[in-house]
């Protein structure tokens, strides 16, 4: 593979920008994103120059299905002025060239264009199923037209010579987690591949939004990654108003800030509790539990629910926190956690496991294009949040917590970072003052990009809506659907299979936000 | 009247089986007519060894006369116990094999001349047994040789067979040499041709030729007989041998090589001292467990075999030292009592050995390759060679109550009774060698769970494992050493009764009742250190598992029972990919001996694409073959170093070769001048 | 070791003693609409259906078909008519037939 | 079976009834048909410390060969058909079926090429619990509500529930 390596001068957004709209033409312009359109004949060599510039990073990448297949790359910038930079082409024909090799984070995404329009990378690289299970007893719809041929069997590892073998792991895996199931390929001893088939759970959630207006939509997009609600939540909402040219009250906003890093809370704590069970620590797991539930509990006390589902809605929220309860209930919830990893960190049984664990180099965070803390404890400090033109975040800069040395230990002091640090805005914006406005959304044809920062990352929503304010085409990417692809090269850093399930608990990833 | 003439049947029976071959072969009449004449001779063999092994050494016989017949010296016959013992051997092989051949076998002209050369090999072998004189010996052995060698070319243009004949050729040319070096020394020295006479005469040699003489024959016969680093033949060599071949090559050639030994050691030159013991002891402990771990990573069935028939010759070896050693430390007992053990477990690895290199022959025949990991699940679909291949494994293994066990015990009993030399320093060493076996015979047990479990056991890994069928595969000849195996098991008094009626022509002490003081009960020659009975233990062990099956078939639960697939996870379906292979099987081995092996780690996948790989994972971890690589090599490139070196004198060029004759009477007669 | 113990001593019993006795937390729970049929009009209903995301609401003739089962308290009827329609703050709704969580709400806000 | 006039005894008959059938250990093996991973997180919330369900003689079990409680959550994806039969098959009778939140029910997604929209359609489902998610407080009462299920189908055995009057 020759990915294109960035140069050492960063050139500033406006330059890629301007050489991109030299490629092709400026399409929009608002807030943080930039749309260009790109011919499919240049689209090579914009890639190039956007995976050419350092601190460039191709965020997503999906197709929508008109007259003519628009294949849309997100790429998101990421020094001096944040923001996201869209290129869309016209793909005529089956074809178009072969991003990965430019931008191997594009990989698994060109499997899901496949999948789901039937377009494929030039130079018929093999592709993986990644949402349509083989057994499907019905023929299931995609988003576009059907692939030529389909998929090749995932990974088939068919161990050539046999001195390999695949050792299985599921659909159904421990008790309370979710349905996975893990091709363990190994040598008797070392790890030497693992895959995911996480088609168990493709719900076919964007499939079903289209023709949905966005108040209802909302309902199931914050359902696709449910331990994210808030975030996805957000960037669909965003990505609506995007569309509709509208800018929630700051108000409003700031109560979804608050619900969003109530959730980074709450998950960063259960991810606590996982890698205490991982690393067979039971009374760490129970304190980190009862921390977990009393997070839960600020939830439902100041939001009316446990995991914060429906408070964000498309032109605002549906409702204010209980701003008393939050300032009574948090700090106590909050210590609670606080004091359980400060033991933790003194409990050489469980530091020694996370140590040198599940390594991922920065070089890998940035060539699969990984987000959140698993990128930033790699030195990686990308953070959604700073894309915020305005609102909250822009008014309260988050400082990026980041880690070296990548491995679960680094995942874990970002995650202790980043709870203070979410503790510290939640009283600024109460502070601040927030509220339940909700503009109401004139229905208009167009497209926008949204995008948040869930406790597992970066998620982005692209929706077009026709006249009728109806979707056409909504795209959700959790943080998961991103961070599932560097967890193989994780294990694979490691030759003990026991040391997986603490990778996985470090990665604290959903399945259902990578199926949808 | 004595064993011998049986013996002059069972040779005259072979080369009419090898005529009627050649004449014949090629059609199934005579491939039949061959391979009844051949178990003909099988049978007088075995009679007339089993009868030598009770009447002990025929004198020397001269059919010829005393004439120079084609041997350039008298042809000199004679049968002893000690070759007996592998006479009684050759013959049960012959017969199984000759029962095996005709349905392995197409009839064909290849076929024709193999089995014309195979029985002429067993004849070839059946005359060193029955030599009685060096230069008899010695043709005998050639002739062996050679005709082995055409065998291992049964296929002689695939290179694989080439490669293995010219191993085989190459490394039985270098051991003859030493051979006849080693006897040259003795006759020399004694003044004789015959064996008895050497024998006799031998304390006339001074120690130093002996031992030279010893340690020339250790080396010559260990190319035979496999010894670690003389072995590389054996792993080369039987795979490109038809089964019946390869079963031939490790049942009994192998065995020459330790006969020679044996012969060596005990009867033509028994050296004083206890160093060249010591030496042979060492030399078996070490091929032993090398054996064993280069078969722990072979896939090749017949690979993992040879491997593990070097493994066993290691061990007769090792009981041979050991013998030799309490020879000198004057423990007759036990000098007696370890060359029986040893000579019990020859007649034990012939008959398991040729049993499981006859079942691969089926397998190979039935699934279409010999490679552990394309197999699987044989065992519904060959279910009579999985029974009888059981058998052989747990024979091979060691497990009680099959003979291996018996054999073993025996050895182990022997060395662990190092303590009566004396000597601490020996005592140490004899446990230390015990030790080395009983790694051996651990990894032996983890070895043969993988060679019977992987092809055997779970689910076929390729179409044609799963299409193999039974019909029309041989399966007489395996079953009879089946039989053979339980028999040398149960019937273990009544063989080491023979046996050490044989060992007293060799050590002239007389074990019998010390032995045996019952009739089915054994002691390892001092009546203080242990005993037991293999035939007690056979029916005790039968009783065990009988009496739990009875016990479930009478008290099964009559009430209604629904049985549901195993828990899987929820998979859509197992696939033959998820389950243990030979190589995982073999890893923990792989990564505890990565010293030995050196394991070369290759990982490929159709798009190693950074971001999420895609197509079929490739991984292979080769072993490499440190002595091939280290040993061998060398030498070959010195020798081809050598023949490049001296090639620009022959231009091809006539004045070039008229200038060197000009030259050298030139020479001649300036040298004439001076 | 010894740390967490002393921990685990120090934070004391949290575990609740539901079902023996209710438990606090219970209150803040979302929980299923509970309706007033006098205050119901069909206009009103539809309007009710028409929010619902889910399929909890379905009205025939002159009854609201409320399919507890399926409600996910999302609290968007009680926005459209907040008089009508309150949190029921019932929790324990399960039920061992499918047709006990569905309940028949009779609209009686036409009458007057 | 909703908790008797007696508040008090619920947790006691509870632990009886569990005791008297299930040799005081009743155990559950969890499905996710396709959630969104927060009906998971809940039921794994439920041998927290705050539930705490070992108090009541229920266990966890990653093995449906030992459970006797399929608790079920998700509205089963067509492609997980296969493993929800296999583990359900895989349990031993008498065993119950839980159907566990809004999805399972049938009230976020219907039946589609995708999925079939809930439990009901694959498994033969004894008791549901209603909510979105259902807090561990409903997920305990359901567990509850599904020993009842279980008592009855327990064939011949007094229960001690209907002698106090509480089999619903």
């Amino acid at each position: 593979m020759t990915a294109v390596e960035p140069r050492a001068a960063a050139g500033t957004r406006e330059q890629l920008v301007r050489a991109l709209t030299g490629l092709g033409s400026l399409q929009a312009r608002d807030g943080g994103a930039v749309t260009v359109r790109i011919p499919a004949g240049a689209l090579e060599q914009a890639a190039h120059a956007a995976a050419g510039t350092s601190g460039v990073r191709l965020a997503d990448m999906f197709a929508a299905d008109g007259d003519v297949t628009v294949l849309r790359l997100v790429w998101a910038y990421e020094t001096d002025k944040p923001g996201y930079i869209i290129t869309e082409s016209e793909i005529e024909g089956e074809e178009y060239p072969p991003l990965s090799d430019i931008a191997p984070a594009a990989f698994v995404e060109e499997c899901e264009i496949y999948e789901q329009f039937g377009i494929r990378p030039a130079g018929g690289k093999p592709l993986n199923r990644l949402m349509l299970p083989p057994h499907a007893g019905t023929e299931l719809p995609t988003l576009g037209h059907e692939p030529s041929r389909p998929p090749e069997e995932v990974h088939a590892p068919y161990t050539v010579g046999g001195q390999a073998f695949e050792f299985p792991f599921g659909p159904v895996r421990q008790v309370g987690v979710e349905s996975l199931y893990y091709g363990l390929v190994t040598s008797g001893e070392e790890v030497v591949d693992l895959y995911l088939f996480t088609w168990h759970k493709h719900r076919g959630v964007e499939w079903r939004l289209r023709g949905k207006t966005v108040s209802e939509a909302i309902f199931l997009a914050e359902r696709a990654e449910g331990l994210s609600a808030v975030a996805v939540g957000w960037a669909f909402a965003a990505a609506a108003e995007a569309a509709l040219g509208i800018a929630p009250a700051p108000a409003a906003l700031r109560t979804r800030a608050v619900a969003l890093e109530l959730e980074r809370l709450y998950n960063h704590a259960a991810a606590t509790a996982a890698l205490c069970q991982a690393t067979g620590l039971s009374v760490g797991q129970a304190a980190a539990e009862i921390a977990l539930e009393r997070l839960l509990r600020v939830n439902a006390a100041s939001f009316g629910h446990r995991y914060l589902f429906g408070v964000v809605e498309p032109g605002g929220v549906s409702r204010a926190p209980d701003a008393d309860a939050l300032r009574r209930e948090l700090p106590g919830a909050y210590d609670e956690l606080r004091r359980t990893t400060d033991a933790l960190l003194g409990t050489n049984s469980f530091v020694d496991r996370l140590e040198a664990c599940g390594i991922l180099t920065a070089e890998q965070a940035r060539r699969l294009g990984l987000v959140g803390p698993v990128a930033r404890a790699t030195g990686l400090a990308t953070d959604a949040r700073l894309a915020a033109a305005a609102g909250p975040y822009a008014d309260h800069p988050v400082n990026v917590i980041t880690a070296a040395g990548g491995d679960v230990f680094a995942r874990f002091q970002v995650m202790l970072g980043e709870t203070a640090e979410s503790v510290r805005l939640i009283r600024q914006f109460l502070d601040e003052g927030t509220g339940a406005d909700r503009t109401l959304v004139p229905p208009r044809a167009s497209t926008g990009l949204g995008w948040a920062e869930s406790s597992r990352g970066e998620v982005l929503a692209w929706v077009a809506l026709d006249s009728g304010g109806r979707i056409t085409r909504a795209r959700l990417r959790p943080g998961s659907a991103r961070n599932w692809r560097g967890f193989d090269d994780a294990c694979r850093s490691q030759n003990v299979f026991t040391d997986i399930p603490i990778i996985e608990a470090s990665f604290w990833l959903t399945v259902a936000g990578m199926a949808r | 009247m004595n064993p011998l003439d049986l013996l002059y049947g069972a040779g005259g029976a072979w080369l009419a089986a090898a005529l009627a071959g050649l004449l014949a072969g090629s059609r199934r009449p005579g491939l039949l007519t061959c391979c009844a004449l051949s178990a003909l001779g099988g049978a007088a063999a075995l009679a007339g060894g089993g009868w030598s092994l009770i009447y002990g050494n025929t004198p020397v016989v001269t059919p010829g006369g005393a004439a120079q017949t084609i041997t350039g010296g008298p042809l000199q016959l004679q049968m002893t116990s000690l070759a007996g013992v592998f006479v009684t051997l050759l013959g049960i092989v012959a017969v199984a094999i000759a029962w095996y051949a005709p349905r392995y076998h197409e009839p064909g002209h290849g076929t024709a001349v193999y089995l014309a050369v195979y029985n002429l090999a067993l004849f070839a072998c059946l005359a060193v047994l029955a030599a009685g004189g060096m230069v008899t010996f010695l043709v005998a052995w050639e002739t062996m040789s050679l005709a082995c060698y055409l065998l291992i070319l049964r296929h002689p243009r695939s290179d694989a067979s080439a490669r293995g004949a010219f191993w085989f050729l190459a490394l039985s040319e270098i051991g003859f040499l030493l051979v006849v070096v080693a006897f040259v020394i003795l006759s020399t020295k004694t003044h004789a041709t015959g064996l008895d006479a050497m024998a006799a005469r031998a304390h006339l040699v001074n120690g130093g030729w002996r031992a030279a003489a010893f340690l020339l024959a250790l080396a010559g016969f260990g190319f035979k007989a496999g010894l670690v680093p003389l072995h590389v033949w054996l792993p080369e060599a039987h795979p490109v041998v038809p089964a019946d071949g390869s079963a031939f090559l490790s049942g009994l050639v192998v065995k020459l090589g330790v006969y020679g030994i044996a012969l060596f050691a005990f009867r033509l030159d028994p050296v004083g001292g206890a160093w060249p013991g010591l030496v042979t002891m060492g030399a078996g402990a070490f091929t032993a467990a090398i054996g064993i771990l280069y078969a722990m990573g072979e896939r090749d069935i017949k690979r993992f075999l040879a491997y593990s028939t070097i493994e066993n010759a290691g061990i007769i070896v090792t009981a041979f030292g050991a013998a030799m050693i309490f020879h000198a430390y004057r423990q007759p007992q036990l000098y007696a009592f370890l060359l029986i053990a040893g000579l019990y477990h020859v007649a034990n690895h012939g008959c398991y050995k040729t049993l499981l290199f006859l079942e691969a022959g089926v397998v190979e025949h039935a699934a279409g390759t010999r490679d552990m990991d394309r197999l699987g699940g044989l065992v519904h679909r060959l279910p009579r060679s999985a029974v009888v291949t059981f058998v052989g494994t747990l024979g091979i293994a060691a497990l009680p109550p099959l003979n291996g066990f018996v054999s073993e015990w025996l050895i182990f009993q022997g060395l662990f009774q190092g303590f009566r030399t004396g000597s601490h320093l020996i005592a140490i060493l004899i446990v230390l060698a015990a030790a080395t076996l009983g790694l051996t015979g651990g990894l032996a047990i983890y070895a043969f769970v993988r060679g019977f479990g992987i092809p055997y056991l779970g689910m076929p890994r390729t179409r044609q494992s799963a299409a193999a069928r039974e019909e029309g595969q041989p399966i007489g000849g395996p079953a009879l050493l089946a039989v053979a195996c339980v028999a040398l098991a149960v019937g273990a008094p009544v063989v080491l009764a023979a046996l050490s009626r044989a060992g007293r022509t060799v050590t002239g002490v007389s074990l019998g009742r010390l032995l045996l003081p019952g009739e089915l009960t054994v002691i390892p020659a001092h009546a203080d250190f242990s005993a037991f009975s293999p035939t007690y233990l056979a029916v005790f062990l039968g009783a065990a598992c009988a009496v739990p099956t009875l016990i479930y078939l009478a008290g099964r639960p009559r009430a209604g029972s629904t049985s549901v697939p195993v828990w899987d996870g929820g998979m859509v379906r197992f696939r033959p990919r998820m389950q243990y292979s030979a190589m995982t099987f073999s890893a923990p081995t792989r990564v505890t001996f990565d010293a030995l092996y050196r394991p070369a780690v290759s990982v490929r996948r159709a798009s190693d694409d950074p971001a999420g790989r895609s197509g079929p994972v490739h991984y292979e971890a080769q072993v490499t073959p440190v002595f091939e690589r280290y040993l061998y090599r060398p030498v070959i490139r010195a020798v081809e170093w050598l023949a490049d070196a001296i090639r620009p004198l022959q231009s091809g060029d006539v004045n070039l070769y008229l200038l060197y004759v000009f030259a050298m009477i030139l020479l001649a007669y300036l040298v004439g001048a001076l | 070791m010894p740390l967490w113990f002393a921990r685990g001593l120090r934070r004391g019993v949290v575990t609740t003693r539901y079902p023996a006795r209710p438990d606090g937390s219970a209150v803040a729970l979302p929980t299923p609409p509970a309706f007033r049929p006098l205050l119901l009009t069909r206009e009103i209903v539809d309007r009710m259906i028409a929010q619902c995301p889910g399929t909890a609401l379905s009205r025939a003739a002159d009854t609201l078909v409320f399919d507890a089962g399926s409600c996910t308290a999302c609290g968007r009827c009680a926005r459209v008519a907040p008089h009508a329609v309150t949190p029921s703050g019932e929790f324990e709704l399960a039920a061992t037939t499918r047709s006990a969580l569905i309940k028949m709400v009779p609209i009686l806000g036409e009458r007057r | 079976m909703t908790p008797g006039p007696d508040e008090a005894t619920t947790a006691e008959r509870l632990r009886a009834q569990i005791a008297a059938q299930f040799g005081r250990s009743l155990h559950i093996r969890t499905l996710d048909t396709g959630s969104c991973a927060v009906c998971e997180q809940e039921i794994r919330l439920l041998s927290a410390p705050h539930y705490d369900l070992h108090r009541l003689g229920f266990f966890f079990t990653p093995a449906p060969r030992h459970a006797d409680l399929l608790l079920v959550a998700g509205p089963m994806v067509r492609a997980f058909e296969v493993a929800a039969r296999k583990a359900y098959e895989a349990m031993p009778g008498p065993k119950v079926v839980v159907a566990t939140g809004a999805c399972a029910l049938g009230g976020v997604y219907q039946a589609d090429p995708f999925m079939h929209g809930e439990v009901e359609a694959v498994l033969p489902v004894d008791v549901w619990i209603p909510g979105c998610p259902p807090s561990p407080l409903a997920l305990l009462h359901g567990l509850s509500v599904a020993v009842g299920r279980l008592a009855e189908k327990v064939p011949g055995l007094a229960f001690v529930a209907d002698e106090n009057g509480g089999g619903a």
